[in-house]
Order: C-alpha cells, then structure tokens, then sequence
C-alpha cells in the first residue's frame, strides 16, 4: 500500500496499462505538452512518446470516434476529454456509435475504448464546466460507467475499464483529485466493475453517494453517528453500469430506510434511477420513502455562494437521514 | 475526359459481373421491399455502381472500407455473401449482422468492410481511427472511407480532414457526389460545389473522378490509395455520378426532374462499360447476356437463402448489448418490460 | 372540431403561427422542397417562401446554434431534426447554450426556439433511427420539453411552444403521424404547458404513459376493464417539463398503485423520474411498488419480431397493472 | 506591412486609452485571482489588445459582437462598465451577468455584445443566427464572431462557413491566432496554420491582419464588414497576434520559450502604438503617461464597486432558469437537495 492522491493513481494506472498492452494508447487534448489539464497524464508523453500518448486539436466528436475506430481494429485507445461538459460534442459517438456498434453488427466488432473525463462542481468554472452528467451515460445501454471516489478505485477502476472488451465512460471529479488515499501496490490491483464499496456499516439508514458524494456520504455518517446517534450504512456503487444492486438491496432490506446522494440534477437523476429500482425490489422492507439530495436544478452558477448552496454537502445529507428516520 | 485503357480480360469481366450483381441485387430487393419482405428505409446505389466497384476494386484485401447507410453494393463488391446481405434486409439470423442492423447497418468483419453507419457523417471519424491503428501498427493498409456530398456539411467532415491531414493518416476519403442530399439538391446545402476543394482547407487535397465509368474511379482511387500508402497524405476523392432512384425506397422525387434523370441513365455505368468491354471484344454479346444471367440468378438463390433463414430467436435480444466476460457481477442490461426485472446476463 | 391526423395538426399549428407571427421561421432538413421526411412541413414552403421555410445542410448542431442566435435576437426560429437521434449531434448547443443562456448571462437574453422531432420505433428503422429519448432532456434545467400523444395535443402544444419565451424540446412521435383524432378549430388553440391530460378516469390503478404510450394506456386500460373487471386510471404528462406531478399524485392517493409506461430504456428513463417522485410525495399511499414497463434495454434491433418485443404494448401494460393489484 | 494612416487624433486618442484600459484592468484582474477574489478561470488577452481594439472599433454601435471565455476586453472595448465586469469576475450581483457567468460569460446586452461563451467552438453557431435575423430583418447590422486558432479544429467551423457562405450571411468571422490553444502550438493542432484559408473550401474567403497593430485590424475588419454588409459575402479575418500570459491564470506555460514570448513582448501593441502617437504628435509623453494613469485609475473605481457589490442573495438561485410568465402550472424546477421538494416557481 503507498499513499497517494487520486489523481496520481490514475497516472499510475494509465503509465502500468501503456507498458503492460502495446495496443493501449492516449488521445486528448492538452494531455501531451501540457501534462493534462488537471495533470493526469504527468510525464506520460515524455515516458512513451508520441506514438502512444497524441496531443489532440479541439475536436472531441472527432477524437472519441476516431477512438471507436481504432478500438474496432483491436487497439485500446483511452481518450480524455478535458471535461465532461464538453463531451456533449461527442455525444454522437458515445451513444449512437461507441456503445451501438457490437449490437447493431451482430456481435461482429467490439469497442474497447475508455473515455475519461471529469467532472463536479466547487471551483467557480460557471455554467459551462461543473456540471455531473453521469445520469445521461448510465441511460444507455452498450456503456459501461465507473464514477471512482477514492485513489484505490480510481486506479483499480481505469485499469478494469482499459482491460475490459466494452465502451467505459469512465467518469472523474475534479475535486477528488487532489484528494489521498492508500492504493495497492500490486501490478494487477483491478477492480471489477459492478461490485459496490460498503464504506461504513450500519444498521439505521442507507445512504448512497454517487462519485465525489460517496465522500460527502461519508463525513455525514460520522456527524450522524457523532451527533445524532444515528448509525448509517453508507454504500458507494463504484460503477453505475453494471449496477451492483443486490449489495444495496440488501443494506436496505436491513435499515429499511434509504438516502442517495448524488451531484448531478435531480429530474432524471441517478438518484431517481436507484430509487425507482429499490422501491421495486424492496417495497416492503422500507419504512420511509426514498430520499434524494441533489444538485439544484440550476444551471451552475458562478458566484461562490451560490455555487456552494447548489450542491449538497453534509448538512443536507445529515438533514434528510434525519428526515427519513422521522417518517413512521 | 480520359479514355482509360482496359484492364486484363478477367478483371474486366469480374468488374462487370459485380456492377451486374449489385444493379440486380437491388432491383430485386427494391421488388421485395415493396412486398413488404424487407422492413424499414431501403436506399439503394443503382447509378452508382461504377464508383462503388471501381473504388472497391483499388483496394488490397486488407485494406479498410467503411461506408454509409447506402452500402449493399459495397458489401457485394467486397465479396459479402449476397444471400447474408440479403437475409440481413429480411432481418434473419442469417444476415451479416445477425437481422439487428438492416439495410442501413451492412458489416463484415472478415472482409474488412467496417459498415455501414446511418448517421451522416459518423463514419468519417471512425475511418480516420481505423486509419490510426493501421498507422500505429505500420501494416500498411490503407482506410477508404466513402460518404454523401450531404456528409461534406457535417462538423465530422472538417475535424476528420484536419486530423487525418496532421497525423499524415494512411486514408482515402470519397465523397459520393450523386449531386442530392436526399432532396436537397448540392447548389441549395453547399456553398462550394467543388467538392473535391473541400478539404482543402483542412490541409486534404482532393482529385475528381467520372463515377459513371468505373475504370476511371480506379485509376483515380488507387492513385490516391497509392499517396495515401506510399506518402502519407490523405486525399479527398469526389466522384461524380447519379443516384437513379429515389433517396430511399418512398420517394415522390419532386426535387428533380424526369429529364434530368432521363439523362443521367444516358450514361448507365454498366452499359457503358459492357458495350466497351464488347466493342473492344472482351466480352461478346452473348457473355455479356450471360453474366447478367448469372447476376440474376445469384440474386435468386439470395433471396431463397434469405427466405429460409430464420427469424432471429427472441431469446437473442440481449445478445451482443455486452461482450461479457467471465467474472460478472452487477446488472449490465436490465429488462423490465415486465412486471418483474431481469438480469441481462441471465439472458445473454 | 375537426378530425386530422397529428402530422396535419403540427402542420396546421405552424401555419398559422407562421401567419400570426412573422418573427416565427422554420428551419432543417429536407423541410422545404422535399415537405419534410415525414411531411409535416408539407405546403409551407409554397405558402411562405424561402425566408420563412428554410432548407438547410446536414449540420445538426450548427442549426441549433443558429436556432439560438436568432431567437436571442428576438425571432422564433422552429428547427425540425429530421429524428430525435440525430439531435446527439446538437446536444452541445442544446443543453450547454439554449438551455443555459438565460440563467448564465443573469436574465439577459432570452431563447424562444423551439427544436422539433420525432421518435420512436415500430418502423424497422434500427438501431441508429428509433430510440426515444425524453428522458435525455427532462434531465436539463432551462428546457421545456413535450411529449404530445393526440393531433389536439400536437397542435395546442406546438402553438403554445412557439409563443413560449422558452427553448422548447418538442417530442413528436412516428407512429402518432399518421393518427387521426379531433382538434378544436380555434386559431388560439393553445394547451398550456404543465398540465397533465386524465385520458381515463379510473379507480383501481393509476396508468402513467408517456409519448405514444399513453395510446398504448389507454389500449390497455380498455383491455383491464373488458377482460379483467379493473378500473385503470390513464394520465397523459403531456409535457415533462414543467411535470404536472399534482394530477400524477393526486390519482395514485385515490388509486394507491401506479403503473409508468414509456417507450425508453429503463435505467434512468421517464418511469425512474415519476417512480421517484410519486414514491417521496405519495409514500404512504402506495399499497404496492410502482411498476415501470419501458422499452428493452437494447439498442433497438432491426429485425421486425426483435424489434416488437423491444418496446411495450398492451398485454405488458395489462400484465403490469394486474401484477401491482396483485402485491398485498 | 502596410503602415496606415492614424485615424482622426480623437479616435487615435481613444483607441490608446481603450487598449490601455483593457490592459490595466487585466493585470489588476491578475492579482485579484491571485488574491482568491476571483475563482474559476481567469483568461487574460494580454497582449491581444490591439486585436480587440481594431475590430470593435471597425463595428458600428448596432452590430452585434459574440467571442469567447477571453472577452474582458471585448466587453471593455464595446464600452461595458469596468465596474460591472469587475463584479463579474467577483462574482458579485452588479456584475454584467448578476455573478452567474464568471469570467467566461461575460455578456451586455445593451451594447450588442452577446457573450461570452466557453465551449470552444460553441459561439460560432449562434453568430450566424444572430446574422441570420439581421437579414431576416434586412436591419444592415453585420455580425462580428471572434475566435481562437483552436476554435477552428471544432465542427461547428465548417458547418457555420458552410451555412454563412450557402445564406449570404452578413458575418464576419474573426480568429484570433495566437498561436497556441491551450498548450497546443498551431503546428501541433492545425494541419493550415494560414488560417484564414481554413473557410475556402467552404466558400468563405480570407484576409489576414496584423493583429499586434491596431491600425491594421481596424483596417482590415473594416473592409471584411463593407463586403458582409454591401456584398452579403461572410469574410474570415485571422489577426496574428500573441496572448503574453499564460492560457489561464495557472498555467506554468512549459510549451512555449522565454525567448519567443520576449520577442513578441518587443511588439507590445499598446507601446508601439503609443510611441507612434508620440512620434507623430497626437500625443505627447505627458498626455500617453496620464491616459495611462487615467486607466489605472479607472480600474480601481471597477475594483472599489465590485468590491462594494453585495454577493447574489441565496434566495436568487433559481432566477432565470426559466423565464417565468403569467400563467405558471407544474414544476418547471425543483429544488431537492433537501428532504422536502419545492418548487421552482415558489422560489422565483
Ligand atoms: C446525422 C443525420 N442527419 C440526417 C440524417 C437523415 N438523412 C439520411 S440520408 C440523408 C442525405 C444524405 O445525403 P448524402 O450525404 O449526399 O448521401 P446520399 O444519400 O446521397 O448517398 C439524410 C439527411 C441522418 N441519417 N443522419
Ligand atoms: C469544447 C471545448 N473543448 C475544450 C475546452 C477547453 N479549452 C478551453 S480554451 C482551450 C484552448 C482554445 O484555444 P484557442 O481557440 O486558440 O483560443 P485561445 O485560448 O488561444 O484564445 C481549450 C482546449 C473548452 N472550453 N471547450
Ligand atoms: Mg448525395
Ligand atoms: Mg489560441
């Protein structure tokens, strides 16, 4: 185990999965010369040259298709888009191509290529850079989506996502980034897709964060538990594609009560997504309805203050675990 | 325009044979479409066979192809099984896409022929990835990427040209100029109807060939294949030519005129080049009537392929969302159109 | 009252606000010469010239844009996508610029435009032509997005879209073209925006459909009254944002079970919003889980029998409203 | 190059006093982010002055001007008070956008200036909108769309030439080479680094300027406006100029030499012009040291105002989300971040 940040784990992960598979290669922009915007791909391009590591003219639809391209010919292209906001230009290539194509061709190509991206609100990038769109990736079938919250998955994840013969939208947040944690030294620390994270026990309440929230989630549990004597189970779902949804099942059907927190919009969210299922498939187990903290249903403001009342931190999460043991 | 010398007797043949094939196999399909056999937009290439077959035959056998929702006679040209491309427009499990992609959605893996894309213009980045494995493999094979004069107007157009130009991409871009984008004629959706010059600007310069005479779409593809191999430079092909029918199966055609059309089967791509063939005596009257007979007749036990071939199994319908691996966890499909919830990969 | 079919009354409706209002102009493919791929803009290119009925390119995304920039300087321009699955292309100037401008330049400018397509499957149009993706758009704060599933319906709301101040998502269907029903003659035949349509009245079960589902609901709640002695209660959102959710819940209190039909996928669909929703407000009314039947979770298949399995009909519904009375 | 003409002393006069106050305004921006009084991005155009100057000032007052996330000047230039894009960038609710765009998204309204935009490549689009109903409503305005050298590797580039060229558009398109996007060189991004050649192909005509001299911008956006005016014909201008900072406010700037900034550094467009005034009279040393002095003066009232701007109130979250009318049913927005549910319309 070393200890390092989130966004040196992913480094890692990519400069292991370059020497470890000749056909992995990097595509983006900025992410040669200029190390990466958020400096993920370090010394990546001074390590494995240009061939393996292409600095990208400001062309996503383009570059994400040209991953889906050379991913059919066997290659195993991982392209970063600088956020995730601009991934809405390759939104075509995503939905109707990356993820179509090994149905819509009967089996006969596969698109083993990863998109990262991050995403996340709090540093005052205004309305056209924070927003948390994974609810738009995990509506289509064909993807897979990883949205890591801690240095350990990020790297296990990517690894999984670049070894994986399948589209990966592989989902970052800015915030965690600089964010430490303990990551397995071993070459093969994989983590597989579809297999939740129980980051704390507890039998009072459920409470599921979605990406950077699985963090937030975290702190609330310890004020519940400090100050409110209330005892939360908090869940991380690490890949929102598959879906490990019988380890959250499972948690409710034990507390019977149910928060899911997530960054994003809430009409269409991933917490509606959660919600309808588990009310489906626990419905009698629950003692309260669902509860979800969001985003605010704003585009995200510049301002700090208001950016920082537009999506939730602890209190709001502290308040409707509250909220939802209250319910009789 | 230049009189292209012939080339040996046999290519001659074949290349005639394969024009013959597709003219008939479309006729036909457009037939069964008609009754119903074959579902959903049918858009077939008749006019358009000589820039298909000439620009087919440039390429090496592992050379990439990929093309557009318009890629029945690309598919044939390759050397698809015309009972498979058949039985896919019938939407059977013996289509080459297994009946899930349709007319729209051709591909054959094995003959290099990469689809087969109904979005106009979302193949042009593919072709330029695929260029990018050949590059970065250093297989020296050569991506032919062909699409509409409407592709020229999408944003994927110009990203695709400046990339390919900058990374010195082994690809061949051609544009099919049969002068409409459905019933958009080409002065009233591109301000430059030069299309060759398009890419210009982008660093991909083009060359022209005469779509209506396949010797001509050969010489001048494989000269570009040829720079695009040997150079490294990406070149933009316009070939000029004529879609003869409609855009798709149900089109009224009120954006033409008869007499334009009228004149353009004037210059039919396969009479033309059959009657060379036969003035130059490679071929007799009565072998040209033969091939043409064989065409008919493959396009026959196509059809009978395709009609005994089952319908796919509903059981399949989740095949295929997924390449899924050995270790799965977690739900990767989900079906609840029913009252309860399915996994995926107890389907699959 | 007149009778037309639901492509007659969007025609109709463009008609005359095209006549009322000469700041309104039509843009996109194949509308002029060719009448439009579905001929709902047939005649007006004869009747208005031009400069009201504009043919353009293929460039889905810049015809947004100019969508954008013309209603920002105070036209009403209404862009026809020639199918909701090409409009992927222009989800950048839809989400990041029609839908964010107001709020992002602090009320300055306005985006009265309207974006019109079709969805939907049924025509073996496969996998890159006929999915149904509302659930894509409810989820963006600052769109209005409708869903109409009658020829009145088509007509007020389309009229009501165009005068709105808003961008507007306007989700026609390909099924619903050819269908027939009656539309009020009035020339300001306007259906407001956020008010949901009860189709049926019902005790046993409330039926939420969605687009042409909520054809298919009524279908089905037929079917449960003749063959099942159940009395279902069909409603009709009609739009989605803004959600009527009032109607939704005061049906389900009286009902206590509720049955959400949408022609979508299901991970994050319209059926996962309204499931969310009616659980956190209705809670303690449900006598039962509320059941989703959406489309398969598949890229639509192009085989006609893989294709019908793929999305709901009738039995499905009828299934899912007798299985939900079922649940003690 | 050409030297032009001064133009009349008053105009010259105001052209130095405008790059001056653009210049002023950004380095004080500058250490208010470093200050943490500023978050987000701050993309300074320091050393584009010239660029900005030259062709707004060749704009009349009702045509419309649209840039990008590096438009302080542009908004300075169109004559937006430095208070108001001061709060801005504080985030404050004075600020040209009530704080909610930053700056990125600068936009005034009232003096035609649309923004302000941060997706690269977004803004192109709705320029030609904005052109589109000025021919709509043939008011004569001409549309003046300003954008970097990466701006031209996006799609929306060709699509727009494409549509602005096909509809005669009344627009002129301005791209601001300077050299980099982001840390990418040109060579490293654009397979044409003569950039103004990048619309031919699609019909769009280049001119080229010396955007490092504000007389020649201005010089030559003049004339590409005369054309998209009178001649209805779309116009790229590429203004060759350099950002002497960093791309944004962080930026270590390791893509690029010392050497090369400091020889572009020599032909600092505020100095050269200055000195040239003084050369040739229209300005003496003490009148270029007070306008400067009145611009930093002018700087410190914006940073006094903005400072003295109340952050937005909380309570104002939710405005203009919608434009909200009379009669309101359903939520358009709701607020569920805590456990209860508001709605969007309560709040607004
Ligand atoms: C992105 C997208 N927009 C629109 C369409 C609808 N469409 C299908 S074919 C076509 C015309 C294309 O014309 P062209 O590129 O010239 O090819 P051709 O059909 O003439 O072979 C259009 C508009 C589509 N399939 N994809
Ligand atoms: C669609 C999109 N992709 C990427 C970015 C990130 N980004 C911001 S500025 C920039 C470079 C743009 O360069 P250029 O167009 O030359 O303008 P300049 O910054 O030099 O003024 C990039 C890549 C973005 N904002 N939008
Ligand atoms: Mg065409
Ligand atoms: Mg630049």
């Amino acid at each position: 185990m070393a200890t390092m940040r989130y966004r040196e784990a992913l480094n890692q992960a990519l400069r292991e999965e370059l020497a470890r598979d000749e056909r992995v290669f990097l595509m983006g922009e900025d992410i040669g010369v200029f190390q990466g915007a958020y400096k993920v791909t370090a010394g990546l391009l001074d390590e494995f040259g240009e061939r393996r590591v292409r600095d990208t003219p400001i062309s996503e639809n383009t570059i994400v298709g040209m991953g889906v391209g050379a991913a059919m010919l066997g290659l195993r292209p991982v392209v970063e888009l600088m956020t995730i906001n601009f991934s809405l230009l390759a939104f075509d290539q995503i939905v109707n191509h990356a993820a179509h194509i090994h149905y819509m061709f009967g089996g006969q190509a596969r698109v083993p290529l990863v998109v990262r991206m991050p995403q996340g609100a709090g540093h005052q990038l205004g309305p056209t850079h924070s927003h948390s769109w994974e609810a738009l990736y995990l509506h289509v079938p064909g993807l897979l989506v990883a949205v890591p919250s801690t240095p350990a998955d990020a790297k296990g994840l990517l690894k999984a996502a670049i070894r994986d013969e399948n589209p990966v939208i592989f989902i970052e947040h800015e915030y965690l980034y600089g964010q430490r944690g303990e990551v397995p030294d071993d070459e093969d620390h994989v983590t597989p897709f579809g297999q939740a994270a129980i980051r704390r026990e507890g039998a009072d309440v459920t409470i599921v964060g979605i990406s950077r929230m699985a963090v937030t989630a975290q702190h609330a549990a310890e004020q519940l538990a400090d100050h409110h004597d209330v005892d939360a189970e908090v869940i991380d779902p690490r890949t929102l594609r598959p879906l490990d949804l019988d380890t959250i099942l499972e948690s409710v059907r034990k507390t019977s009560r149910c928060v899911i927190v997530e960054e994003g919009w809430p009409h269409g969210g991933v917490g509606a997504n959660l919600a309808a299922l588990i009310q489906e498939q626990a419905f009698d187990f629950l003692d309260a309805p669902i509860t979800r903290v969001t985003g605010a249903d704003v585009p995200m403001p510049y301002a700090r203050n208001l950016e920082q009342i537009a999506f939730p931190h602890e209190p709001q999460v502290v308040e409707a675990a509250l909220a939802t043991l209250r319910h009789l | 325009m230049v009189e292209h010398p012939l080339p040996g007797t046999e290519a001659a043949r074949e290349w005639l044979a394969t024009m013959l094939l597709i003219r008939r196999f479309e006729e036909r399909a457009g037939e069964q479409y008609a009754r119903a056999k074959i579902g959903g937009f049918l858009h077939l290439a008749i006019g358009e066979e000589a820039t298909i077959v000439g620009a087919v035959r440039a390429l090496r056998d592992t050379d990439h192809l990929i093309g557009t929702y318009r890629t029945h006679g690309h598919a044939l040209a390759r050397g698809s099984d015309p009972g498979a491309v058949m039985a896919e427009l019938f939407g059977r499990e013996d289509g080459l896409c297994r009946g899930r992609g349709g007319s729209m959605h051709m591909f054959d893996a094995e003959r290099r022929f990469h689809g087969g894309y109904g979005i106009v213009g979302g193949n042009l980045p593919i072709a330029a990835g695929m260029a990018l494995a050949s590059d970065y493999r250093g297989d020296g094979d050569v991506t032919l990427c062909q699409f509409g004069d409407g592709a020229t107007n999408q944003g994927t157009f110009g990203e695709t040209m400046n990339l390919a130009a900058l990374w010195h991409l082994p690809i061949v871009f051609m544009v099919t100029n049969n002068r409409f984008g459905m019933g958009t004629s080409l002065e009233r959706h591109s301000a430059v109807t030069d299309l060759q010059k398009k890419g210009e600007g982008f660093g991909v310069p083009g060359m022209e060939c005469d779509g209506m005479d396949v010797l001509d779409t050969f010489h001048v593809t494989s000269q570009a294949l040829r720079i695009a191999r040997e150079e490294r430079r990406p070149i933009l092909v316009e070939a000029l030519t004529y879609r003869f029918r409609g855009h798709s199966a149900a089109d009224p055609e009120e954006y033409r005129t008869r007499e334009e059309v009228a004149e353009w089967r004037e210059r039919d791509p396969i009479a033309t080049f059959g009657a060379r063939l036969e003035a130059e005596g490679v071929v007799s009257a009565q072998e040209r009537a033969d091939l043409d007979a064989a065409a008919v007749a493959r396009v026959e036990e196509a059809i009978a392929f395709a009609d005994a071939s089952p319908a796919p199994d509903p059981a399949s319908l989740y095949d295929d969302v997924y390449v899924l691996g050995g270790e799965l966890r977690g739900w990767y499909s989900v079906d609840e159109r029913g009252a309860g919830v399915r996994r995926g990969e107890e389907i699959a």
